[in-house]
């Protein structure tokens, strides 16, 4: 049997140290009527069987599609050199770094990924990463609560990722967290609502840039007056776009966080991906997770050791600040590789090769009748456009010719049923998207 | 060593994508633009390859050596897991794609698999329902404790309160919290929760027991069918901590035995790696009365055998993940299972209890075990005594095995046994793998025993040695300047 | 630029310290008239853009394709956990293991290899691999040659792989050795006419197990009349049918050699590929290419090293026992790998399978009017089928339908135009099986 | 370390195929059949992973740290070249396909691919045909041989030698005996070949003389024009053996200065891994008049754009690989090639040539360096005057270097210097590298000089340290015992 390498004479002798007869007897705690009523699984396969029925459910999705889809989740190119370093192993077989003297290699890259994050944020601290995008902003919402003591309000703008907020009505519908929608304006976020939204029970406003609409904005006043009301600032960012865009660090935001999928994880139909947080020096003890640090062995050598573990839960039970007791430790090496082999002009280029394609198709499809962009503010690798019909009626038009068109606005804002989100990134082709609004157009 | 930083040359480079034929000043004003670039490592290809490669030989994995890690169930981790995750035809897909027109015909091969997989956690566990959206223990820990809050309020009980054994990891109290209970603490008696105590505690606020079987001691719950009618009478629910699951594949089903929220960590029993923290996958299997408030977008089969998401779940709580959980993770677990079968499950369990139960007695006239009986895939021992006798903690002994190049134990946990070290060595190591682990711990413990200074400085031969952990959380260095 | 570190500061820098001005100085030895008259190589391409270049490339080849195509060259079951060792770069990046101190892994396992060669040879000494079967089996027959003194002749079995044959051909076309073909009887070795053709100039006979034709035969008596006219006795082996089959050593063949691309190695297109080697004691002196050692250090610690050096070229040159200077460790290291994951059991379990899938197709096929078996011999996983047409035609007519018919021995073979060689390994399906016998017979 | 033979536990598996219906008697008579079954390991996957892991940790690449190996251009390898040599589009094909009646139409990638690799090569070296079936760098140079043999036995000549300078690799003189050939050796002048030498012994018989350039000292060979025009006169060919050919892309081409034949060693120059020591690639390029004789089954490309095998060569030597070579190995150099392209092929040789001057600059004060001038891409210094003075030979820093977790450059080739040792750096390390590694080299050295006995038994923290050859070949234990 496959993964278990005891012979039945090894077994046996087992059994003679343990003192009892057969395997079962170290089961006899479990009376016959707890037994199993039925356990009706499939006879095992061999690895070659198993990889064989993978392999052909794997071939049930299609995979030359040319899409457009983004919504968040972008398909950026990975280095191949990630993958031969994250099969490593010693790192992707290892359990979380608690006895360090044999974990510095997990413990230095988060240290390092760390140091990434807020660079290119420019933020002070970040920690080891969590879930994911949506339950970064669940979490910077968290401590902002904690932050403002008796402040029980977030205000968030209705541009941040639907997708997201879904998942933040479900994480606060049993807690005392009160989150307060401020509408969009033809998809930019409406500052001056935001602002008005901001009272003396607002712990914190949440906004994301470039918003689900990809368009880009400053919140640089938004945050001054958060803070001019005792409120706490909150962004989510797109890492890529970020190493050209204004920076949270420099908007003056407390807290900023990312989904860093579109850092070197492949979309894999959801997951896993990689939640990055970070705040100012003065949140770091609202900062949930883990986090490294760096100090000295015995011998004054440098190493390095997860720190301000007292906020945890093996610790801290009920009152620890989050229950969050993993990270996404190899999606953070994964991003941190990524990062090192493009660097910041790799980086930079990404954004500006994504960007460059969004902007020759957006010229590209408004030259369509009746197709116009939804606003004329600045926007990253990602645009919304109205069209003359029903965006998911362009959407399942063009399905059946390889082309996903897009994201159908409609689904999460009324009356947004012609709109569509479109995305590029440096991995279309001219040509593609010429053949793209070839075909849109043609059912216009 | 050098932090990759630190390696960093303005103008090297080494995966840079062809030059844009436009800058970003062209499409972003100034003011929307950053000051300056973020620093990050410019270093060439071959620096980053040398730098991690030698980063991982300071690192300590499964493939490296036995890793008895108690509660974390270090089994090994097949390769093939790792090549079907990386086919194309799942790295791919766009999640969303599936919720688009005429968008799940193009992802079948993704729903099918998430379909299968969650009937096939359901029969291993005999619950009704599953969702894989959980993206890690404590995640599922949450999309549990959301789940019954959900069934109460629409029930129109009144609950508040969900009771936590004094033994349960920390995650359990704390995601109850999250959830908007407050947490009720029960003391063990004689290593399992104890009835009487539950009882004592237990009304009608209690919406339910959040139980680990067998618990963070190894030991069965032998009262589990006593604790089950207790709490039918008050209608709370039972939930099961699958930390531990690996004990009971094919021996007893969640769901049989009145269990009626489960949550599985499949890096620990279904084969997925650990990753040094994550990812992981934190699938949540319920009863057929909890199936309407199970998280949205389900997988599910059309009677034409075609495969969609069902969003038609009035009562579900929402969302726990951007789309449908740790998809590839999941996939990893699910090939896992189909590979072993229920044969290959079940011999999984019991050569995990024949390996702890074999380590337990070899180990028995060198450690007192404070619950010297038949355990189950892991146990607890405890330096107590030879503590007081030689000044020798468990965490010296851990450090001692570090030195002979194995993993440690887990240490002070769980909180009720005093310095205790707790041992699971998963069913996937050899008697000669045991055995020799044995005999270094012996003859540390032994040598302790004689020489206790000699232990508290070990380890020597490690890539650091003890490091200081109060100037780390005092200096709070947290990031490399450059 | 891609793979060369060097900022224009350092460059200058070190320009400096060498005391030279520009880079070009560095190449002042070769004069103007010696540049190059063009080089006109393309662009160099991001990694991004080489991937999909290749991506695209390799998309050109069909993969999807049921081929009972063998010919010596087999698609078995790769274990997927192969990969994942012979990834990590302190394997594949390591140079030939001539420094030992930092060698230990490549030596151990060239030693480990050169054990299981043996065991499933049952013969006494293996070399670390030689490029590939033909080239064994070239210096294969050089070691009878050096052995033989003055015996310049070798006899060889037609029904040996004729691709190698024309190898041998090229090999030996300018030395001193003549090697005599003993035609087959009906795809069988004549074991009385190679008997005859051993004369007092004869070195050595050559015959493969199973041979060209799937057909797998004893040559015990063979090599005892060999040795009886101080002849050796050399056979060519297929690794895994070998897990079942009367072992060369039981034959008391002097060199056994093989091609062991089965054990591990995919197809790719013809290689690399991996020559096994071995022989008995007595010829220890003759074999070529690199053999590991087992020795100790200084400490008296176990170690590994390569032996024996003194017959390879950087010391003998001109008197070398061979020019080959490399072996194909890593496919070696492969093939350990895989022989170490399926153990005896499941090497034999994959001959198993691989005989019950031919017999089945052999069975089936002879059901179909006209069609027979080339002869009633034994076989194991390929077999030859005499067609009621040109093979070349069944070939031709199936193969737009997804199926490699099999290799026309007409290609080799004289008069046998409508002869069909077939494999099966235990990755074809029954049903592909059925499948394909229906559309055969239906052509015929 | 223990053997994978000797952890071998009989009944233990790891990566079984299911169970046939039908066992090996079934179809084999007994007498075909093997007395015993083999004696393999029988091990768990586990075991496997663990064991080679662990001896991986035992060796050294250029992953590992710098590996500045003379005459070997251990240069790093792109990780994406193995990615594509992996897609299965590659790997899947039987190469017998291609040959086969309409085979061509479904392996047009695989044809694309050697077509274009050829084509690109020629470029590259200014050679009018290639091929790619020579299997390493020795198989290239027999293969060059044969194609020399066969084009003076096709002109009517009778060529009996072929000319190897004393510095040439010890394949070269190997290689051209069994082609058939008698081999000339002639010394070196100041390093370089001496015309003079070369006109000695150059008559009617001389069928070729085989040069390496810049040579195996790593100077360029200044005598070039002169030694065609002699060899023109007596209808000889020249060989270029590739060994070198890193210090020279886009500086000069083989073809148009005048040389015949050449090998290239991907493995060298175009990136490929050396994997321990192969699989390699050893591609021929020749000029048009010998082009006839190249090995059988060239891709060709047809007037339709489409790709085949061109068998309709009657001069052909034949085959030198079963095939059409290490398809995988030429793929990889292919993929590097398009890669880096022209400019990026000729920086790679800039700066592999500004590395080794810059080394050999730094330790011209403290090694003896014989031929103290601008080098190409490696450079040769000598130990003897050191092991004059205090008994330090090449052998001992190179063990120093070790024990420093450096690799060591060559020591003891080319035979012509004593004591030599070979330094070729490559154009992928850095100044940061190299001064790293230069300051360690020179601390050795310069400790040897004052303590050379601390030098005499290093390396002591290697996993082994030095081995006892003379017991290795007296004892010579080749298996283990099991």
């Amino acid at each position: 049997m496959p993964y278990t390498p005891h012979t039945a004479e090894e077994t046996q002798a087992m059994l003679d140290v343990i003192g009892v007869r057969t395997i079962e007897d170290l089961f006899a705690d479990i009376p016959a009527d707890m037994r199993p009523k039925s356990f009706d699984l499939p006879q095992g396969l061999s690895e070659m069987e198993t990889c064989a029925y993978f392999e052909q459910l794997a071939g049930k999705n299609k995979t030359g599609l040319v899409s457009f889809l983004g919504a968040g989740f972008y398909n950026h190119y990975i280095p191949k050199a990630i993958d031969n370093i994250v099969g490593r192993g010693e790192f992707y077989t290892a359990y979380t770094p608690y006895q360090p003297e044999s974990s510095q290699g997990t413990l230095q890259a988060i240290f390092e990924f760390q140091t990434a994050v807020c660079n290119l944020l420019e933020m002070d601290v970040a920690n080891a990463s969590v879930y994911d995008g949506g339950t970064a902003i669940f979490e910077a919402m968290m401590m902002a609560v904690r932050a403002g003591r008796k402040r029980k309000k977030i205000v968030i703008d209705e541009s941040v990722n639907p997708i997201y907020r879904v998942m933040l009505d479900t994480y606060t519908d049993n807690i005392d967290i009160d989150i307060v929608v401020v509408p969009h304006t033809e998809g930019l976020s409406n500052v001056d609502a935001l602002k008005a939204a901001i009272d003396a029970d607002c712990a914190a406003v949440v906004v994301q840039n470039p918003n689900f609409f990809g368009n880009v904005q400053d919140f640089t006043d938004l945050f001054e007056h958060a803070h001019a009301n005792k409120a706490l600032g909150i962004i989510s960012v797109y890492p890529v776009m970020q190493s050209v865009m204004k920076t949270p660090g420099e908007m003056g935001a407390d807290i900023a966080v990312a989904e860093a999928q579109s850092l070197g994880q492949p979309l894999s139909f959801g997951g896993p991906y990689l939640g990055v947080m970070s705040c100012t020096k003065k949140m770091i003890r609202q900062i949930p997770g883990r986090i490294v640090g760096r100090t000295e062995d015995v011998d004054g050598k440098t190493g390095y050791v997860l720190t301000l573990q007292a906020r945890e839960q093996h610790i801290r039970r009920a009152k620890a600040t989050s229950n969050i007791c993993s990270n996404q430790a190899l999606c953070a090496l994964r991003a941190l590789i990524h990062m090192s082999l493009l660097g910041p002009e790799g980086l930079i280029r990404t954004a500006e090769l994504s960007m460059e394609r969004a902007h020759y198709l957006a010229d590209r499809l408004t030259m369509i009748d009746n197709v116009e962009l939804l606003n004329d503010a600045p926007f990253g690798n990602e645009f919304a456009i109205r069209l003359p019909i029903n965006a998911e009626e362009a959407i399942e038009a063009l399905m059946d010719k390889g082309f996903v068109t897009g994201f159908p606005a409609g689904r999460y804002y009324e009356g947004m049923d012609n709109v569509l989100l479109v995305a590029c990134t440096e991995l279309h082709s001219f040509e593609q998207i010429g053949v793209f609004t070839e075909l849109l157009g043609g059912i216009l | 060593m050098k932090t990759i930083f630190s390696q960093s040359v303005a103008g090297r480079t080494a995966c840079l994508p062809p030059m844009p034929e436009e800058r970003a000043e062209r499409f972003l004003p100034k003011e929307l633009m950053r000051a300056k670039r973020p620093v990050l490592p410019e270093v060439s290809e071959l620096d980053v390859v040398r730098h991690f490669t030698k980063l991982s030989t300071f690192n300590y994995g499964v493939d490296s050596n036995f890793y008895p890690l108690g509660s974390c169930t270090m089994k090994y981790n097949p390769k093939y897991t790792e090549y079907i995750a990386a086919l194309p035809g799942y790295t791919t897909p766009h999640p969303a794609l599936a919720q688009l027109p005429k968008g799940a015909q193009y992802t079948q091969g993704s729903l099918e698999t998430m379909y299968e997989a969650e009937q096939m956690l359901c029969e291993l566990t005999g619950m009704d329902a599953f969702t894989s959206q959980p993206m890690a223990g404590a995640n599922g820990e949450l999309t549990g404790a959301l789940v019954i809050a959900a069934y109460h309020k629409d029930k129109g009980n009144k609950k508040t309160k969900i009771i936590c054994p004094d033994a349960a990891h920390g995650t359990n109290p704390a995601s109850a919290v999250l959830a908007g209970f407050e947490v009720v603490n029960i003391e063990s008696k004689d290593g399992m929760v104890d009835p009487e105590a539950l009882e004592a505690v237990l009304d009608d606020d209690v919406a339910a027991v959040m139980m680990t079987c067998p618990n963070t001691l190894g030991l069965f719950e032998n009262h589990l069918p006593a604790i089950v009618e207790k709490l039918r009478k008050v209608d709370a629910l039972l939930y099961y901590d699958g930390a531990n699951f690996n004990a009971i594949m094919g021996k007893m089903r969640i769901g049989d035995v009145g269990f009626d929220v489960v949550h599985l960590n499949v890096h620990k029993t279904l084969g997925t790696p650990h990753g040094g923290g994550g990812p992981g996958a934190g699938p949540v299997g319920v009863c057929s009365r909890l199936e309407p408030y199970l998280p949205n977008h389900r997988p599910a089969k059309a009677d034409d055998g075609t495969f969609y998401l069902d969003t038609d779940n009035p009562k579900s709580i929402g969302h726990m993940s951007p789309f449908y959980g740790s998809f590839a993770v999941m996939l990893k677990a699910f090939a896992y299972m189909v590979r072993l079968g229920g044969e290959g499950l079940t011999r999984a369990t019991e050569r995990a209890v024949l390996n702890a139960n074999y380590m337990r007695k070899r180990l028995e006239n060198h450690l007192y075990i404070p619950y010297d009986r038949i355990c189950m895939h892991e146990f607890v021992a405890s330096a107590s005594k030879l503590h007081d006798e030689c000044g020798v903690r468990a965490l010296d002994i851990a450090k001692g095995l570090l030195e002979k190049g194995h993993h440690a134990p887990t240490i002070y946990f769980p909180l009720i046994v005093k310095e205790c070290l707790m041992f699971e060595p998963t069913e996937t190591e050899s008697k000669e793998t045991l055995d020799g682990f044995l005999d270094d711990l012996i003859e540390i413990i032994e040598a302790g025993k004689k020489d206790p200074e000699s232990l508290f400085s070990a380890p020597h031969n490690t890539p650091v040695r003890r490091l200081d952990e109060t100037k780390a959380a005092r200096e709070m260095v947290l990031t490399d300047e450059v």
